[in-house]
């Protein structure tokens, strides 16, 4: 019982959030809205039992992307003012992009909500199997698309330094 | 290689530098503190007899004081803070004599210059080293200096000054209107000085 | 066990017989939810609690450095200070900023203090005195402890103060810059200990401590942590965000009242968990000094309860924190970035490739001298 | 001197040459420029420190004093006198592009006189609001408090400058923005705990990289230059103490030698003996506090109470000597006003080996500290021209190879007859500054040592008639104060009351080169540069 009222907590404050995070019209607010959403789903990992994932959730999305994300809005030209209206032909495009994507979320959860609740029962997860599984070479190891990402981030890195050096 | 060789000397001899000034401040953990501890040292508290604080007239066992309300000190003073009220008395013989009213020193406004204590031609004022003048108005820091029913010291017996001050020959002058310079001074006071009349003290 | 009859004093005897006398009398749910709710309010009583014993500490021993005497007026020796400083802050109004963004400002200092109140909550402070034990614990306080430069970089912005804003900016470079050499000097201990678990890691280090154990690569890694923990909670020579003498008070320039409290008490209890956890994975955490094979010593040693030992570790490690606070002057912003990208971040990696080596050719103290 | 007369009466035929107690040259308005700027440029000796620029209402005509003097050897002293009898739109030529350190004065000239210079880049009043009514030092000023009513409204500040520029032989008023219209300001000031005082730097960053600074001040002016017009010399000493409070003895000193000097009074051996020991530890006492203040500025809290530690030994020196800490009212007109207490000696003599055990304890705790060393070395670089230019004088010129201690270009009291060394560093870094003062506390230390079992006895004082009048004259007197060269000016017209008076403030110099070290230096280091500068407020506002 008490996993259900902690998870129906946190879904509520997903959803507000998640709406005040688009409806807000000041941009920095919004980020902070969007900050209590990506908690929130950590919260739900934790209620899941993924403790590693929880942790990665809260350093890498609510810590590290975030900061930097404050860090960009604080540093454009005036981020508390607020936002224009937009014009309605781009709203309308807007809005199809969002139902489509709800659309494409709903399909996917309709024909997986099956097998969701098979994965919920899994064994807890230890840090040595995923060490394991990240470095590992064999089948449903991840070596290479690790690897791979580090090399994408490498470009992103020497991409920015261009950037900045140009400056 | 030189900037390798740089970079770690730098960090070494930084680290050094660092521990150096630690040990310093690892002594002064144990040196003697220096805080004075104010209201509780009271009675081993040495303030230097120098030291000037308030603004005193000292008075003789007879309730007598040395001064004569010439008001080279109320002259002297470049802010103001001293004023002397008098007024003129008949003596039995007839003679016409001033004497002091009030001595008024205002300590709020005084610089401690120290200006009014050299001047004074008949040592009658002089600073104390009394130093704990705090009041809750300021209405209170002003002071009346000679106490109450006091009356001056008759000078046949007084020779001299004990201890001369270096600049007591500060003789009061004649045509030196020196008040009006400063307005400051010339309020409520019942009588004003004139400047002439330190003349007529001083024979 | 013997060991339990060994340590009269620890906490757990008393915990053990309050966890059996609830469940004989009610049911599961009940137990759980009575002992939850008395965890979580001796956490918070203890956070206040050491914040304020720390303040006074700070204060004191910081008078002690530059020849003064420190708070002597409340209480004796000045004892009840802070005390009468929690009062006066809590008494204090809050005052309200023209033009401020007002729920930020307001969530701010939340952030701070919750950010600091997680971490907290996963500190072994004593045999059995663990809220929680993730098998991922190093990196549960890593991440945790992350979320309060947010609190800080929201301050900055919401407070509408231009000394603020810098404060704040300065804050966030710092604190990402830092938080990196942090993690990685963890990691290296993580290489070595194999384990993320704070009682594992504990239970490992009950003859070798950590930082013997990995010998060079871990005094390194203990050093780095301590400079770059210092740096995290924004103290002196690090405390730039705050830098008195050109910003005022930084990014909390315009809090007042309880507001400013928090800050104030995230602030010490941040110093607090960083001594905490540099003693934990370096230090032993809460075990006793042992000697593999002197066992009359070990059983004295163990005779002084591990709360004990844990604050005691700790606290000297909050002196060598105040020790250099007090000595040195302040870093400037390149300095401070310098620091870190040009010192300790290479150093840092160096010195984890080492630590492997180390394991893997069982070169560890453990390894050489057959030590459990 | 000859061929200095010649030299300027090639330049400007129309000079009138007199020599009064300093080479008189008055000059026509419109030929001053060029009678400074080719004695600035004279190869024999140029006269290229503009030591003081005093603005004067003569009765008839407002004028300038400018007091020219020697980089290289600043006993050579020539000053220039110009004027104008338009009292409604005074207008002088601006001498701020041959003297840097004329900016700021000429500013304080229009504030006070409203003598407004060409070419000067920026002529918005010093010290004063930019609508005060009335020049408070011309002689029919109207003190009424109506004109002037207290506001406690708050009022934005204008960054716009006015000015008058002359374009093609034709005279030009237009304004300029000081900052431009995307800069991020931040007041560093009026309230801020590293202004050592209520100065007010408005601060145009680009990140943590100062841009610009614009330097605002007056927030304590007192008007002191106006108030002595109406005071007696002895009352008038008692002002000096509340300008640089830091070095209160030595300002004093200097007023008393002016008056001494113009109305010929000797000193007896015994005051000066005092005097010079009280000097120098008056020096040492300011150098003590600006080093704490320096090291606080940089962060170093401790280091700030250990300097305070020491220097407090001092205070009680004086507090046992003459009854006064910071302000001790030790100098009079003649001598000095107290005797030396019996125990004096040996307290100096304890208090030197005490000090000297410090200064090494500094040297460790601070000297080489790798964070202070990257705090100061390379930091608010000022080249010796920049020094002269601007007339930085003090530890802070000499850190910039300027050789420019009055004790040995000028010596006044004792020193010519002690044995010291000037302390002069040619880095010009923050750095150089801090080093040159604990020099001095060494150098200082050593003048004392040699003083302080010689004193003689006799008296302490002169004997001064009680009015103190002086001939007739203009005097000047500088001496070397802790921060540099303070100075005293008397224009006297035989009267009790100075007819002009003016005090040339080190402070003032030391703030107007601000500006130009922090120019892109970072804020922080703003804040260490004027820790090294050493400047006082009420030094600079009077």
């Amino acid at each position: 019982m008490a996993h259900q009222i902690i998870f129906f907590v946190l879904a509520l404050i997903i959803t507000v959030f998640s709406v005040m995070a688009v409806t807000s019209k000041q941009i920095i607010r919004s980020a902070t809205y969007l900050l209590f959403v990506l908690l929130a789903t950590a919260g739900l990992y934790l209620l899941l039992g993924y403790n590693y994932l929880f942790a990665v959730q809260i350093a890498v999305y609510a810590g590290g992307v975030m900061v930097l994300f404050i860090f960009a809005i604080l540093l454009t030209n005036k981020p508390g003012e607020s936002l224009k209206t937009e014009l309605p032909v781009r709203r309308i495009a807007a809005a199809v992009t969002a139902i489509a994507g709800l659309a494409f979320c709903a399909h996917v959860i309709y024909y997986n909500i099956k097998k969701v609740t098979v994965l919920v029962e899994q064994a807890d997860l230890t840090p040595q199997q995923l060490g394991h599984t990240m470095m590992g070479t064999d089948k449903y190891q991840y070596l290479m698309p690790f690897e791979t990402i580090s090399i994408l981030l490498l470009a992103c890195i020497v991409g920015a330094i261009m950037i900045a050096r140009k400056r | 290689m030189d900037s390798v060789s740089k970079y770690f000397s730098g960090l070494f001899t930084g680290i050094f530098s660092l521990l150096k000034g630690m040990s310093v401040t690892w002594k002064e953990l144990w040196t003697p503190k220096v805080t004075q501890q104010y209201p509780e040292n009271r009675d081993t508290l040495v303030i230097s007899d120098r030291f000037r604080a308030e603004l005193t007239m000292p008075h003789d066992e007879n309730n007598e004081h040395a001064c004569t309300a010439c008001g080279i000190c109320q002259m002297n003073c470049p802010n103001g803070t001293i004023v002397v009220t008098s007024q003129i008395i008949e003596t039995e013989d007839g003679k016409k004599k001033k004497i002091l009213d009030t001595h008024q020193w205002d300590l709020g406004m005084c610089t401690f210059c120290n200006l009014c204590v050299i001047t004074c031609p008949s040592d009658a004022i002089k600073f104390e080293n009394t130093f704990e003048n705090a009041v809750f108005t300021r209405s209170k820091l002003v002071q009346k200096l000679n106490n109450e029913g006091s009356s001056l010291r008759e000078k046949k017996k007084e020779v001299k000054p004990v201890e001369p001050k270096p600049v007591v020959e500060a003789k009061p002058v004649v045509e030196a209107p020196v008040t009006e310079a400063k307005p400051v001074v010339e309020k409520k006071v019942t009588e004003e000085v004139k400047p002439e009349e330190p003349k007529a003290e001083k024979e | 066990m013997i060991l339990n009859y060994s340590q009269p004093l620890e906490i757990t005897n008393l915990t053990g017989w309050l966890d059996s006398a609830l469940r004989s009398s009610m049911s599961e749910f009940w137990v759980l939810l009575i002992e939850f709710v008395l965890v979580g309010a001796l956490l918070l009583t203890a956070y206040a609690v050491i914040a304020l014993i720390l303040i006074y500490a700070e204060r004191k021993i910081t008078a002690f450095f530059q020849a003064r005497y420190g708070p002597n007026r409340v209480g004796k020796w000045g004892l009840l200070q802070s005390v009468a400083d929690m009062i006066k802050i809590l008494l204090k109004e809050i005052v309200k900023i023209n033009r401020s963004d007002r729920f930020l400002f307001f969530a701010a200092p939340f952030f701070m203090i919750a950010a600091s109140m997680m971490t907290f909550g996963a500190i072994p402070f004593g045999k059995g005195l663990h809220a929680v034990d993730f098998n991922i614990g190093v990196l549960y306080v890593t991440a945790v402890s992350s979320l309060g430069i947010i609190g800080v970089l929201l301050a900055g912005w919401s407070s509408n103060n231009k000394y603020s804003m810098i404060g704040a900016m300065r804050s966030g470079a710092q604190f990402v810059s830092y938080e990196l050499s942090a993690g990685f000097a963890l990691m290296t201990i993580v290489v070595l200990a194999g384990t993320m678990q704070f009682s594992t890691m504990i239970e490992g280090q009950r003859f070798c401590w950590n930082i013997f154990n990995g010998h060079i690569s871990s005094v390194i890694a203990f050093v780095i942590y301590l400079i770059s923990g210092h740096a995290e909670t924004n103290r002196g020579p690090f405390d730039l965000p705050e830098a008195e003498s050109e910003l005022t008070a930084g990014y909390h320039t315009e809090y007042s009242g309880l507001q400013f409290g928090f800050y104030y008490l995230a602030e010490y209890l941040n110093m607090f968990i960083i001594a905490s956890i540099a003693t934990t994975v370096f230090l032993g955490g809460f075990l006793p000094i042992q000697v593999q094979g002197w066992d009359a010593f070990n059983g004295i040693m163990s005779f002084i309860p591990t709360y004990v030992w844990f604050f005691g570790k700790t606290a000297v490690l909050i002196f060598l924190s105040l020790w250099v606070r007090w000595s040195f002057p302040r870093l400037r912003i390149d300095q401070l970035l310098n620091l870190e990208w040009k010192y300790l971040l290479p150093i840092n990696l160096i010195n984890i490739v080492l630590m492997v080596i180390l394991v893997l050719t069982g070169l560890t103290l453990k390894d050489i001298f057959g030590i459990m | 001197m000859e061929n200095i007369k010649k030299l300027i009466l090639n330049t400007v035929a129309s000079a009138v040459i007199e020599e009064k107690q300093k080479l008189t040259v008055t000059v026509a308005w419109d030929k001053l420029h060029l009678l400074a700027k080719t004695l600035r440029d004279n190869a024999a000796l140029p006269f290229d420190v503009l030591v003081y620029l005093i603005g004067m209402d003569r009765g008839e005509e407002l004028g300038v004093n400018y007091l020219l003097s020697s980089s290289t050897d600043l006993s050579k002293e020539l000053v220039l006198k110009t004027g104008t009898t338009d009292r409604e739109n005074p207008l002088l030529y601006s001498v701020t592009d041959l003297f840097e350190t004329a900016h700021f004065n000429e500013r304080e000239v229009y504030a006070l006189l409203g003598i407004r210079f060409i070419n000067n880049p920026d002529m918005r009043k010093f010290f004063l609001n930019a609508d005060w009514n009335g020049f408070p030092l011309r002689k029919d000023y109207d003190a009424n408090p109506e004109l002037n009513p207290l506001s406690l409204e708050s009022v934005d500040m204008i960054d716009i400058a006015p000015r008058v520029m002359e374009v093609d032989g034709k005279l030009v008023e237009e304004t300029v923005n000081i900052f431009g219209d995307d800069d991020y300001i931040i007041n560093i000031g009026p309230q801020h705990p590293s202004t050592h005082g209520v100065m007010h730097f408005r601060t145009a960053l680009d990140g943590e990289i100062v841009k610009k600074i614009d330097v605002h001040s007056g927030y304590i002016h007192r008007g002191i230059e106006k108030l002595s017009e109406a005071l007696t010399y002895p009352q008038i000493l008692h002002f000096t103490d509340r300008l640089d409070y830091l070095s209160a003895n030595i300002n004093r000193h200097g007023l008393c030698l002016c008056v001494e000097k113009a109305s010929e009074i000797e000193v007896p051996e015994r005051a000066q003996y005092i005097r010079t020991i009280m000097d120098e530890l008056n020096r040492m006492d300011s150098h003590l506090l600006a080093w704490a203040c320096q090291t606080n500025d940089l962060g170093a809290t401790t280091a700030f109470i250990y300097g305070m530690r020491e220097r407090e030994i001092i205070l009680d020196i004086f507090d046992k000597t003459c009854g006064g800490r910071l302000i001790i009212n030790q100098n009079v007109i003649g001598g000095v006003m107290f005797d030396i207490y019996p125990d004096f000696q040996k307290d100096v003599k304890s208090f030197i080996i005490y000090m000297r055990e410090k200064l090494k304890e500094y040297d460790r705790f601070f000297s080489h500290n790798v964070i202070a060393l990257g705090r100061m070395i390379g930091i608010g670089n000022l080249s010796k021209e920049d020094a002269i230019s601007y007339a930085v004088t003090g530890p802070a010129g000499r850190a910039s190879g300027w050789s420019n201690d009055l004790r040995k270009h000028t010596p006044y009291a004792l020193y010519d007859k002690v044995d010291f060394k000037e302390v002069i560093r040619t880095e010009g870094d923050s750095y150089a500054r801090y080093m040159n003062r604990l020099d001095e506390i060494e150098e200082s230390l050593h003048i004392i040592e040699q003083l302080i079992d010689n004193i003689p006895e006799g008296d302490i004082c002169a004997k001064v008639k009680p009015i103190i009048r002086i001939p007739e004259g203009e005097y000047y007197q500088g001496i070397e104060a802790a921060k540099g060269i303070f100075g005293v000016f008397i224009e006297s017209r035989g009267d009790k009351f100075p007819y002009r008076l003016k005090f040339r403030s080190p402070s003032m110099a030391l703030v107007s080169v601000m500006p130009l070290i922090c120019k892109n230096e970072k804020v922080s280091d703003f804040i260490g540069i004027g820790g090294s500068m050493d400047y006082v407020i009420p030094d600079i506002d009077r």
